[in-house]
Parts: C-alpha cells; structure tokens; sequence
C-alpha cells in the first residue's frame, strides 16, 4: 500500500509527528470556530497555501488535494447557497477547504511509522491502555490487507477459472478464507511468544 | 492440442515470460522449474486466467488470445491452494455451481452433483461445511467441480502440495490416467514422481521456456541443475 | 484494546487486524464510484459484518484500527483516500459514526449467542444505518452550517444503498454461520479451527 | 529430550491423539503419516499449541502441561504457511518482533534484526514489503524470526510444501543440519527424502503413533502400507 505521505526535508517534514499534530488540532478548531468575515476566512486559506509552500510543495500539490474534493466543494458551495445565501456559503467553503487542507498537509509530511510512533506515544499517557498493543494491532493490520486482497484476488480468478459469477455471494467466501488466516496468524502469535 | 507461437506476458511492466513457442499435442504434460520461473503464468495463459502481452496461443482449437470466455469454457484450471477454489459452503453446493455454469437445468443439478461426488469418494460429505474437509478431501473436491464441467483440457497447478503418500497417488492417478474425461492434462508440478509419469515435461527458468521432451531427461538435467 | 481481566487474547487481536484488513479491502474490491459529498462504500457493508459476526467488543476494534490506519495516513477509504482530512470534513461524522454504529450492532445481533435472522436485521438497520446517520447528519450540519433538517435530506441519497447493504449483510451473515460456524465467538469458544 | 507418557488430545468430544508414549533424544526427529493422522495436533502438543487432555508431556526439560508458556519460549514452532507466520508488513520489523519477545533491550534490535537476516540471505530484502517476498523467501524469513528467539527445538510443520527443488533442500539443509541452532529439530512432512535425512522417524496412523524408528525402515513400511 502507497502511504499518502511524501517525503521530504523541509521544516515541516522535520518537526515532529506529534508536535505537528498538536498544531493542526488547535489551528483547526481555530480556523472552525473563529467568526469568520469573507476577508478572515480567505486569510485561513492563504495561511494554508502558504504553509503547503514551507512544506516544498509545489502549488500543483495543494490544487491537487482541492481538485480531489471538487464534488464535495461543490456541493458543500450548492447546500449553503441554497439554504444560507452566496457570503455565508463563500465563507463556509473556505473555511472547511482550509481545515481539510491543514490536515492533509500533516499526513504529506508525516512517515507512517513516525505517525504510529506519536500515536503510541499519545495512547501511553492514557490509563488503562496498552500502547504497545495497540499499535502492534495496527501493524499487524497492515500487514494483513495484502494477504486479504490476495484472497479477494483468488476468489475472483478462481471464479473467473470456473466460469461462474458469484457476485456478492463471493464475500461469503472471502469472509470463511480471511477468518481462518486470522486464526492461523492468532496460532503463529501464540506460538512465537508475542502476546 | 496446444499451439504457442512467441508467447510473452508483461504485468506491470516486468517481463514475466518471453517468447514461448511449442507444439503439443501429448495427452500428458509436466511442467516443472524454480519458483519463480514462470510456470503458474503460463498455465493461467492457458486458459485465458492471464492474458499474453505478445504472441499468438491457441488451446483446443480455440484462440486463446481472442476469445479467452471460449478458451475458459474448454480448458479447466486446479489451483494449487483448494481453498481458493472452493467458492461455496457445502461440497454439493460448489460442484452444483460448476453444473449451473455448465448450463445443465436446474432440476437435475443435486442428482448430478451427488454422482459427480460419488466418483470422488466425496458421497458422504456433500452437505459437511468444506472448510472443515481434510486437505486431501479438499483437493478432490476442487478436482470434481472442474470437471463436472466437462473441460476437454485440464490445467493443474501443483496439485498435490499438500497431499500424504495414498492422496497424492490418487490424485496423481486421476491426472495421470483418464479418470478425468479431458483430452490433454497439463500438470505444474514440484513433486518429480509425478512429473516423470507424464508423456513430456517442459522446464522453465527465469521466464523462458528452457527445456522440453522426454520426462525422465529433463527431470535428470534439471536435478544435475539445482545440485 | 483495554488492559481490563478480559483482555484481548492472540486469537482476538489477530481477527481485529484481519477483519480491519476486509474493510479496508471492501473499499477496494466494491465500491460504487458515485462522486458526491460522501461515498456511497461497500466498506459500511465490512462495518456492518464487523458488527454481526465479531460482536460489539471485537468489532468496534476492529472500527477503531480502521480510524488509526486512517490517521497515520493510509489510503484505506473507499478511492483511496485517508490522512487526517477525512475527520475534519463534513462526512468526518459518518465515518466517526462507524464506531457507535458498530458497537450497536453488536450488542444487538449477539444479544443471545447464535445468530438469529431477526436479530441480525434489526441489529443492521438499527446500528448500521441509523446510529452511523445519527452521528453523521449533525456533523455534516455544523461543519457546512446548513440545518440538521437540510442535512438529512442530503443523507436521503445514501438510504437506497443502506438499506441494500443491511439486507446483504444479513443474509451474508447467515451464510457464514452455516459455512464456516467457528467465525461466531459463541462456536469458537469451544471449538477450534481443523488445520 | 522430548519425553511423553500416554499423551491424548481430545477436541470437542472428538478423540485426535491417543496414547502416544515415547522418549526422543534423537537430534533430527522426522514425524510422516496419512492426511488427517494427528501429526500436526502431535507437533503442536510439543509447544503447547494444544493442551493433552491426558497424559504427560514434557520438552527440553519443561513440563508442556504445567507450564505452557515457558514450553513456548523454548520450543519453536514453523508453520507450512509462511503467509500465516509472517505478522508484520517487513522482514526487518517481523524478525524485531521475535526479537522483541524474546526480551532483547530495544536499542539493540535492528542491528540483531539486520544480522538475523543476512544469515538466511534476505539482507537486501530487509524493508521491502513482506508480502511481495517469493514463497521461498517468505519460509526463509518465517524460520528466520522462529530461530531469532534462539529456541532450543524446533518443530516444523511441512516446511517445503511450497518451494522448489533449490529452495526445498536449502530449508532442508538448515533443519536437518545445525544451522538453526536448536539442540532438537522435528519435521512433519509428507517429503519422504527430507525424512529420510532426519535420525529417527515416528509414523501416525488414525492419531495413534504406529511406527517409530530408522527413518529407512519407517518409510518403507510406510510406502509399503500405502501401495
Ligand atoms: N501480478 C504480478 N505482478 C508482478 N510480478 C508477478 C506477478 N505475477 C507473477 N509475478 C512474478 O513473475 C515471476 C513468475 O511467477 P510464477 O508465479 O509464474 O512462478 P512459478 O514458476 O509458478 O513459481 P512457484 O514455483 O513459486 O509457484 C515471479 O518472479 C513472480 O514474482
Ligand atoms: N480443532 C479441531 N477440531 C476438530 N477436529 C480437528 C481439529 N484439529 C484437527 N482435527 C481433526 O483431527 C485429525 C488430525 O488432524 P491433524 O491436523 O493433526 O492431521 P495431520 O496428520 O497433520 O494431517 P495433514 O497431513 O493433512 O496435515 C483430522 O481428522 C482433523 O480433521
Ligand atoms: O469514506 C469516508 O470518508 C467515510 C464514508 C462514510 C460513508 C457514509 S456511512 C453511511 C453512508 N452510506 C454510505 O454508503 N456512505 C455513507
Ligand atoms: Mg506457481
Ligand atoms: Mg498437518
């Protein structure tokens, strides 16, 4: 699987994963709350398009993460003019095109090891839970949705073999092969000594 | 009959098998070499499973390459892992969707699923849940559900991995001997015995077609080869 | 995922990763490209199973794990999306929603061991479809300021495919308690799976 | 040293093993039988996978029953299905999670990590992918993570089923020889040439050990029974 992250060197890709997490959680209630005008608003966004340049991204990479949303900005433009009138609609767009951004900007810059990394971190100051688990769970599931997709492949090329047409029939299937690979790995956990 | 003229696949832009050309009209064929040399692939070029990047292939008369439905309806393949290929709950509810595919009505479908068991020494576990099927018991039934369609070639792709002594010879003795009603049995195997009881044996490394006749010859060379 | 007496053994962790694995790959294999404000997804079909066939606790991990591969920056929505944008947009709610929507199912389709048909429909509808929208149409109200009213009408679009994913997801349920009956936590206590 | 005493297991009311009495400080221990003979519950009694229902066990000086765990931490287990044991998504992370459980500190366990698989030829692999790994090389890296913890045996069950004529004898050579480390090695397996490597070979029929001895000997009245 392509993690969404881009790699990089610039300061953003150097701060740490957790720091920039703390960052996007309070510019992002910042950005959501603050009573915007057209003109603070559009500020947001420019702060945003100037942060993706800090990032050394190119702008096709933040028209790139906007074009991604163009039906949802469209219809979020489409709701709001119709029930709020065209200002309140500018205003509200732009604020939530912002926040998506910022937030797609710490996933860019981020590692999905570093992530996991801060994540843990966060979790181990929470009582009651174990960290470690919990992000070995996460591993354990990256590692499983190729060994899942090859089965769904299977099923798929074992059906076209047999010139049948199983349609949503074919989960059942995939459900009886992933759930006994699970209990085998659950075997390979237990016999390797791991939990 | 199998034609292969200059047969090549790419996936993704590696290059996984080039220029296969052979002629074969043995009713019993073995194919063998590393892991990795291209085997699985050409078996699935035969019928239509993967389609040929380059090349021209024709299998029982049919152009592989232009009409891969026909190709599947005329050439059966066996997968390796059974479980792959038991698509239904009950060994009588999968060998009856291969009768369905193959158009027979509706009405006669739990009595020819009952025989087409029977002959598999399958009769007492028609409506056991497959996934509880011994390895053995599982590869049998996927071989059953083939052929309850009838195909007039058989494609198998390491049949026999996970099979004991007694399993293996008697499926080998399916594939081997005409127990299976096809014209032409193609069998991908590691497991030399039963290579060597085949009418010729190809052996493939790195993509390529690299040896080919008399089983015994190139099962030696591929022996003196490895060691 | 707690450190609680009944804590997750190998057997349990591996079927929360690798059913995690089926709804990430359900985004993949079955996703109907409808472009709108939220996706029409087959991975609220991999919810809806998570929830009749793992019950509440299993299942709502294995929601949860879905949430942090989404976090780290994974592409594992449907059209491969992810990264932390998804939690901060107006359909952040109907993916928030999955949590409770899961766990509701589960509480109500494992209410008394086997699965029952009854029970598993009502169990699909109830936490699948109405908690997930519960949950989703404030969310999407606040963050795009239309009305809890307007928004609703919006969610409307999703209720067809819902409904057809309730329905499927029971009758897939069934089928699998049939082919495969250690899938069920009541089964598989006593039994183990034939290698 | 692997000493049982009228070992049975018995799931679901279903009678599996029964009365399996032996005492083995054979080196190489070969275990081969029909499908569905009870070897694979028989290797997984040994590392507490499955608890006898009666009987005493006890492997490499731990008493299985007693104390399940601390058999686990001296007994190694290599499933056929590499897909099954590899847990995490690189060969690196996967080998530092043996690591990891085996109590080495943190600080020391990439280097561990990195050295443990260049000893099995998957240096270069170290980050890539586990799933797009060969079959062969995923049953190196799986037996790589089993013998980073440094059992003292090491059971395996069907190790080869999957690999080539190459990779078979590699993975061979390291159990039958004492690359892995381990003081004891049992290998389940229907391949009856890896068997015949071993010291002594113990044959299951119908959950019962029926047969136990020179691996020759063993085998041939197992071929003999089969035909
Ligand atoms: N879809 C694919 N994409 C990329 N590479 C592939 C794909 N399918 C196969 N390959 C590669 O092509 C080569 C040949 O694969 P193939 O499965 O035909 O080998 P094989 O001879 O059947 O091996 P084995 O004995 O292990 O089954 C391998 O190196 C494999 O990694
Ligand atoms: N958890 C279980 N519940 C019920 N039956 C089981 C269970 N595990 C194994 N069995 C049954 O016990 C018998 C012995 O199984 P086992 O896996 O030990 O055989 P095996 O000798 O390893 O066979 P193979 O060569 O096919 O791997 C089989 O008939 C199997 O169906
Ligand atoms: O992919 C996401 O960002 C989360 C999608 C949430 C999809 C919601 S859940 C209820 C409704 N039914 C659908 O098929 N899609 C939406
Ligand atoms: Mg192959
Ligand atoms: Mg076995």
């Amino acid at each position: 699987m392509i993690a969404l992250h881009r790699p990089g060197t610039s300061p953003l890709h150097r701060l740490p994963a957790g720091a920039k997490l703390a960052g996007l959680a309070v510019l992002a209630l910042a950005v959501s709350l603050w009573p915007h005008t057209a003109w603070t608003a559009a500020g947001s966004l420019a702060a945003t398009v100037a942060l993706f340049g800090l990032g050394g991204f190119a702008p096709v990479v933040w028209a790139r993460q906007v074009w991604s949303m163009k039906w949802l900005v469209a219809i979020l433009v489409a709701s709001q003019l119709l029930f709020l009138g065209a200002v309140p609609a500018l205003i509200g767009t732009t604020r939530v095109v912002a926040v998506i951004l910022l937030a797609a900007l710490v996933t860019l810059t981020t590692p999905v090891g570093a992530m996991i990394d801060a994540i843990e971190a966060l979790l181990r100051r929470v009582p009651g839970i174990d960290a470690w688990r919990v992000s070995f769970t996460v591993s354990l599931t990256i590692a499983a949705i190729p060994v899942v997709a090859g089965l769904a492949a299977q099923i798929r090329e074992a059906s076209r073999a047999r010139g049948v047409r199983l349609g949503v029939r074919s989960v059942v299937t995939l459900l009886v092969l992933a759930l006994r690979h699970a209990d085998e790995v659950g075997d390979a956990l237990t016999a390797r000594g791991v939990l | 009959m199998i034609r292969a003229e200059g047969v090549g696949v790419e996936i993704d832009g590696a290059r996984i098998l080039a220029g296969v050309t052979l002629e074969l009209d043995a009713p019993r064929v073995a194919v063998i070499g590393a892991n990795g040399s291209g085997k699985s692939t050409f078996a699935r070029t035969l019928n239509g499973l993967v389609t040929p990047s380059e090349g021209s292939l024709e299998v029982a008369g049919v152009d592989v390459v232009r009409s891969p439905k026909r190709a599947r309806d005329a050439v059966g393949f066996l997968f390796s892992n059974p479980d792959a290929q038991i698509l239904l709950p009950t060994p009588a509810e999968d060998v009856g969707l291969s009768l369905r595919a193959a158009g027979i009505p509706r009405a006669e479908i739990p009595g020819r699923a009952a025989e087409a068991l029977a002959r598999f020494g399958l009769a007492e576990h028609a409506d056991q849940p497959a996934y509880s099927l011994s390895g053995g018991q599982k590869q049998l039934l996927a071989l059953a559900a083939v052929i309850a369609r009838g195909p007039r070639v058989l494609v198998a792709d390491e049949p026999t991995t996970l099979l004991d002594l007694g399993n293996a010879r008697r499926i080998g003795d399916l594939l081997a001997g005409s127990g299976t009603g096809a014209e032409q049995v193609v069998i991908v195997t590691h497991d030399l015995e039963l290579a060597a009881r085949c009418d010729v044996a190809l052996r493939f490394a790195g993509g390529r077609l690299v040896d080919r006749g008399d089983p015994g010859e190139v099962i030696a060379r591929y022996r003196a080869d490895v060691a | 995922m707690a450190a609680s007496p009944d804590r997750f053994d190998a057997r349990d962790i591996a079927r929360i990763a690798v059913f995690a694995g089926i709804i990430v790959v359900l985004g993949v294999v079955g996703p109907i490209p409808v472009p709108g404000l939220v996706p029409i997804t087959a991975q609220t079909l991999g919810v809806m199973l998570a929830g009749t066939v793992l019950g509440w606790k299993r299942g709502g991990a294995a929601v949860l794990v879905v949430f942090l591969l989404v976090a780290v920056g994974l592409p594992v929505l449907s059209g491969g999306r992810g990264g932390l944008g998804a939690f901060v947009g107006p359909t952040a709610g109907y993916l928030v929603g999955w949590l409770p929507g899961v766990i509701v199912i589960g509480l109500i389709a494992h209410a008394g061991g086997r699965p029952r048909v009854w029970r598993t429909i009502v169990g699909a509808v109830v936490g699948g479809i109405a908690v997930i929208y519960a949950v989703g149409v404030p969310v999407q109200a606040a963050v795009t300021g239309i009305s809890v009213g307007e928004a609703g009408l919006f969610s409307l679009a999703f209720l067809p495919g819902d409904a057809i994913k309730a329905a499927v997801a029971v009758v897939l349920t069934m089928a699998l308690a049939r082919a495969y009956p250690p899938a069920f936590p009541a089964v598989a206590r006593r039994r183990a799976v034939a290698v």
